[in-house]
């Protein structure tokens, strides 16, 4: 994929997340939290299931509605009046847990719906047939093209996606989401079903996607999250309990009580339970 | 419905490839168009009047099939209630007609756009509702617009109905052909567009909507918008076809559109395979044709004139479950696997011949 | 005695679980550990019933429970606490007790189970009548802890318990477990994330990654190899 | 004013009708998810054979009796042979098998019966009750309607709320997954719901017939007022589709009495859309959680 050309214009936009908090019902899922990612930054988001790393996304894509706080975009606040299919035209793209592919589009159709809210043809010349309609979506079917080569999917192009290997639709998906050319992506558990290896080729590109866009990084499996993340915010019950570089993290004990747990002493008895709970 | 089974490889035949159909849409479906506008002519020239009468209303069965099969197959919304689409469509044009003298081709505009907006009324609330809703509004609409033309029977002429006039012939053509061909040019301008609206943005727009609104929303398309613009074509196919079976009737009266009317037209879009447009044609031709079979085979089995009228119906009925249980992919779908069985035989197992995506139209 | 062999489980593309082989024996809790993904949930979705697998068997006390339904599994003492708190919560909290004993009791051996499930977690009892929907975290894993050991399982499979508890609450429901298992023939399997605490009260661990068992032993000794944390953390 | 007094008790008794064909709704929908687009005709099917019963003689009651039963039987082989094989495809699949019934059982009818509307007895006499001097529009059939559906609902309440079938029921439905985990048979518990369901249509389908034109499609705008009634009500609830059969009965009654009774189907495509844009999954459902 080529850079877009409009670069130095984007530089450093930043998501700032400042004091949000959301709750379901009774129970509080993001518990004032407060962080920040720019542009060319890779962040991961880490904690134990639970702890709220989903909801944040779904609160800055617009499918959760904060109780109180403050989510602004290259300065632009994304709470108010807000839809998730206004965040391409922000510049941010979503990849979703699972693959989230639509099974009746080709693969190539899959990343091509991803940039088309950039198309300019309208309602009448795609009816007619016109031309400026056509020429329109060879050009995009071309581009979707040239990022799955990238990405080394094209041969599966024409497939649709129920048939290909977990891999190749993860591929698919990310194409989906870089084709519109974000400068913030939001990666929801872009690893999950896949091997060893693969896991290291989604490292590397990864990587590679860093001076282009701001990444924003829920993943599960450590060694990715340690191995490309330029920061790491890691939450629990709601909160952050870490925010900085890979190696504070792993020497926070805190962040690994959170994933381990303490241990059960013998002193602790059932008796308890009924008063704390 | 389930999406349609991805195809896998769909080996094409060597005279086929030869035949090479030119990519872009417009250009693409105006061939085809033209190729069925033929094959349709040598067909009504040479039948007699009667039958070409019937060919007129296959064609405009073809039309309300196009747009329902384009809203429930592609974009994943059902409607219990298109005959009441048809209905709008076919009381604004015998309106026109009766009140003033306008051209034929001012009327059906003014039928298509009666039944557009009532399919903006009824699609604006419709995205907010999943299946089971929308199918039971939908369904009320049906039983609840026909009574309203009785209620103002001076307005809508009551159950004697409105008539309707087709513009004479020209020539020495006779006028069942040239009703026919008002209604086939109808269809095949109807399926040339609907089929260039399907190749762009807004097809691709219809069908992620329809697989998955999250994901859809998330690249960017406004979902709500997209189904009410899939609502808003299928409803004014509908009335353009509800125009045309006016013309064919000569009246246009509540009993034209019960609510078996909208059923039917389900059964015939879900045999003809939900999603395609070309299957429309089967779907229609059975609209047309299976009332008449149904009628000598009940004939034969002497069941008597009371059974006849609803043999249909209980075949249509008995099409739609063993359909949706057995073969959601209708007559089309089958046809499309035949042919590719017969194919991947003749070039032998293994054929890794590259594949094509499946089209809608 | 749980025996599982070769257990594969495919969703579409991704291999949930490739040849899994463990066992885990009665009066002890067997603690399966690894990251999220690692294939936990669908190894005890699988024994129960809910997940259909490629290949493998799965036998309880001799019995093989793949094939078997969900429901029939359960009648042979099988419990199974899914993730996320499996309260039912459009029910009564008695309900939910009672709904587990109807198929294994009689109308007034039914109370005596649910009286007994009560002193258990006498904080409970205030709550019978009250919706499931209205109980807190630790209240709801209460719930569905005892309404799992009302029928008297042999075998008893929990998914995550400590999800989203505090520290304190998951600590005492772990000594809970402890002390429930010590000394009775109850088999119990332990899903968790929460690896400490699960290991310092369980006799056998399992380590799963990426749908394989990558460490296998008792309680103590992975409890003390540094392998645990790097396949939960990475480093 | 004695319009609107005799519109009203005229209400109240289709809201009864409608509540009770409701109520079969909801059976249905809480536990599978699928509204029944065919229960009224299953109900016009049962009211045909009770028909058939009494031009044999059969005494009222006994037909009566029978025909719940056959509800009964019919609604069980229908979830039986035609819904389970549905399971696990998309939603629209059943809404569309219930279609291909209504009309494959209003076929039925007509070729067996034929489509001229034939009259069906009331259990009790239909002429209006005398209250003081003035004759009112609410019979002692109105009456039995009242107590009919009341029964009916009150019998629902008792099964769901104190008998452990009830319970495993309402477990099925509200969580199907885990009911099986605690051993509760679920696939059996789904059918009972489609029997009981069929019992419901069928005392409609009887009720209903009296004072309609009977005949193959005398169901068809029952069935779609007792959907207005259920998705007032929430589609989940026995009480919500009793209530939301009263609001949808008194609604339409003064739409017909007051506006004609040609307007009565679309006073309630009104109605069912304004409570769809109000609250799209019932006034008196819960506000579902959102799935991402």
């Amino acid at each position: 994929m080529s850079a877009p050309s409009t670069l130095s214009e984007r530089d450093g936009r930043t998501l700032r997340v400042d004091e949000l908090r959301v709750g379901f019902g009774g129970v509080v899922a993001l518990d004032r939290i407060s962080m920040s990612a720019t542009q060319g930054e890779i962040v991961g988001v880490i904690g134990p299931n639970g702890a709220g790393k989903t909801t944040l996304f779904n609160v800055i894509c617009g499918f959760v509605r904060a109780d109180s706080g403050v989510i602004t975009y290259d300065g632009s606040s994304l709470l108010e009046h807000h839809h998730a299919h206004d965040l391409t035209e922000l510049g941010i793209a979503r990849t979703l847990q699972g693959v989230g592919l639509f099974a009746g589009l080709s693969v190539l159709e899959n990343v091509m719906i991803g940039a088309q809210n950039g198309l300019r043809s309208d309602f009448g010349s795609a009816m007619l047939g016109l031309w400026r309609s056509s020429r329109e979506e060879r050009r995009l079917a071309s581009r979707a093209g040239e990022l799955l080569e990238e990405l080394g999917v094209s041969a599966y192009a024409r497939h649709f996606p129920a048939t290909l290997p977990y891999s190749i639709q993860k591929r698919t998906a990310l194409a989906r989401a870089l084709i519109a050319q974000p400068s913030l992506l939001l990666l929801d558990e872009p690893a999950s079903g896949l091997s060893n290896d693969e896991m290291d080729e989604l490292g590397t590109l990864i990587r590679g996607l860093s001076p282009r866009m701001g990444v924003l990084l829920v993943e599960h499996h450590m060694d990715l999250v340690m191995a490309v993340c330029d920061r790491i915010v890691v939450l629990n019950f709601g909160q952050v309990i870490a925010d900085g570089t890979p190696e504070s993290v792993q020497s926070n004990p805190e962040v690994a009580t959170a994933y381990l747990g303490d241990e059960v002493h013998d002193s602790v008895t059932t008796s308890g339970m009924s008063e704390n709970a | 419905m389930t999406p349609p089974v991805p195809s896998g490889s769909w080996p094409r035949a060597p005279w086929v490839r030869r035949l090479r159909l030119p990519t872009q849409p417009l250009a693409r479906h105006l061939v085809l168009a033209l190729c069925g506008a033929a094959i349709l002519y040598a067909v009504t020239s040479s039948l007699s009047p009667y039958n070409d009468f019937e060919v007129g209303e296959i064609a405009l069965y073809v039309i309300a099939l196009a747009g329902l099969s384009l809203l429930t197959g592609l974009n994943g919304q059902i409607s219990l209630g298109h005959g009441a689409f048809m209905a709008v469509g076919a009381y604004s044009a015998a309106l026109l007609m009766t009140h003033t003298h306008l051209n034929l081709l001012i009327e059906l505009v003014a039928a298509i756009g009666a039944a557009g907006l009532l399919g903006l009324v009824i699609g604006i609330p419709a995205t907010r509702l999943k299946g089971p809703y929308l199918a039971g509004m939908t369904l009320l609409l049906a039983l609840a617009l026909p009574p309203i033309a009785d209620k103002w029977s001076t307005t809508f002429g009551g159950d004697q109905g409105l008539t309707t006039t087709v513009p004479s012939a020209p020539g020495s053509i006779n006028p069942e052909e040239w009703l026919a061909w008002i209604q086939i040019v109808g269809a095949l301008i109807t399926l040339v567009l609907l089929a260039n609206l399907l190749r762009s943005r807004y097809g691709r727009s219809f069908r992620a909507v329809r697989d998955d609104e999250i994901a859809a929303s998330l690249a960017g398309i406004h979902v709500a918008r997209t189904k009410v613009i899939a609502f808003v074509i299928s409803a004014a196919c509908a009335g353009l076809a509800g125009a045309f079976l006016g013309l064919s009737t000569g009246v246009v009266n509540t009993g034209e559109f019960p609510l078996t009317l909208s059923i039917q037209l389900l059964a015939a879009m879900v045999l003809g395979g939900t999603g395609t447009l070309m299957g429309m044609w089967w779907g229609a031709v059975l609209l047309v044709y299976l009332p008449q079979w149904s009628t000598s085979l009940s004939g034969d089995f002497n069941l008597g004139s009371g059974a006849s009228a609803y043999l249909a119906t209980i075949i249509f009925g008995v099409v739609l479950i063993v359909v949706m249980i057995a073969a959601p992919t209708g007559i089309q779908g089958g046809l499309r696997w035949a042919w590719r069985r017969v194919w991947s035989l003749r070039s032998g197992p293994g054929d890794g011949t590259p594949t094509v995506s499946r089209h809608p139209a | 005695m749980l025996e599982i062999q070769g257990l594969s489980v495919s969703y579409g593309a991704v291999d949930a679980l490739k040849s899994v082989t463990l066992s885990a024996r009665p009066g002890a809790i067997t603690a399966i550990l690894g990251a999220n993904g690692a294939g936990k949930t669908t190894l005890l979705r699988t024994i129960s019933g809910l997940v259909k697998p490629r290949a493998g068997a799965v036998r309880f006390d001799g019995d093989e429970l793949l094939g078997r339904a969900a429901e029939d599994i359960a009648r042979l003492g099988v419990s199974h606490v899914p993730e996320g708190r499996g309260v039912i919560a459009e029910l009564t909290v008695e309900d939910n007790l009672r709904l587990a004993t109807l198929w294994c009791m009689g109308r007034r051996e039914r109370q005596k189970a649910i009286e007994a499930t009560f002193e258990l977690f006498p904080r409970l009892s205030g709550f019978r009548r009250r919706h499931a929907s209205t109980l807190s975290g630790g209240e709801r894993q209460m719930l569905v802890l005892g309404r799992a050991l009302i029928s008297r399982p042999r075998l008893l499979l929990l998914d995550e318990p400590s999800l989203g508890l505090a520290p304190l609450v998951t600590a005492q429901l772990m000594a809970l477990l402890r002390d429930h298992t010590q000394g009775t023939d109850l088999t119990v399997v332990l899903v968790e994330q929460n690896a400490r605490s699960a290991l310092s009260v369980s006799q056998d661990a399992v380590v799963l990654n990426l749908g394989e068992v990558v460490m296998s032993d008792e309680a103590a000794v992975i409890a003390a190899d540094s392998g645990l944390r790097h396949h939960y953390l990475g480093f | 004013m004695s319009l609107f007094v005799n519109v009203t008790l005229n209400g109240l008794a289709n809201g009864m009708i409608f509540a009770a064909l409701a109520l079969a709704l909801v059976l249905i929908f809480r536990a599978t998810r699928i509204v029944n687009f065919a229960q009224g005709a299953m109900g016009m099917m049962t009211t045909f054979i009770a028909s058939s019963l009494l031009g044999r003689g059969v005494g009222y009651w006994w037909a009566f009796l029978a025909v719940l039963v056959i509800g009964f039987v019919l609604g069980a082989l229908v979830e039986r042979v035609l819904i389970r094989p549905l399971q696990g495809k998309s939603e629209l699949n059943p809404v569309i098998v219930t279609i291909g019934l209504l009309v494959v059982l209003e076929g039925l009818a007509g070729t067996i019966y034929g489509n001229s509307s034939r009259g069906f007895p009331a259990a009790y006499s239909q002429s209006g009750l005398t209250v003081g001097h003035t004759k009112i529009a609410f019979s002692h059939f109105d009456v039995f309607i009242l107590v009919a559906v009341l029964v009916l609902m009150t019998g629902t309440l008792v099964l769901f709320r104190a008998t452990s079938l009830g319970l495993r029921m309402r477990a099925s439905a509200f969580a199907g997954e885990i009911s099986r985990l605690l051993g509760v048979r679920v696939g059996v518990l789904l059918t009972l719901g489609w029997a009981l369901a069929g019992v419901a249509g069928s005392l409609s389908g009887l009720l209903v017939a009296p004072t309609s034109s009977f005949g193959p499609y005398f169901m068809d705008l029952v069935l779609v007022y007792a959907f207005t009634a259920a998705v007032i009500g929430g589609l989940e609830s026995p009480v919500g589709a009793l209530i939301g059969g009263l609001i949808t009965g008194l609604s339409i009654s003064y739409v017909g009495g007051y506006l004609g009774s040609g307007l009565q189907p679309l006073g309630a495509l009104v109605l069912l859309m304004v409570a769809l844009m109000a609250r799209p999954e019932g006034i008196f459902a819960r506000p579902p959680a959102r799935r991402v």
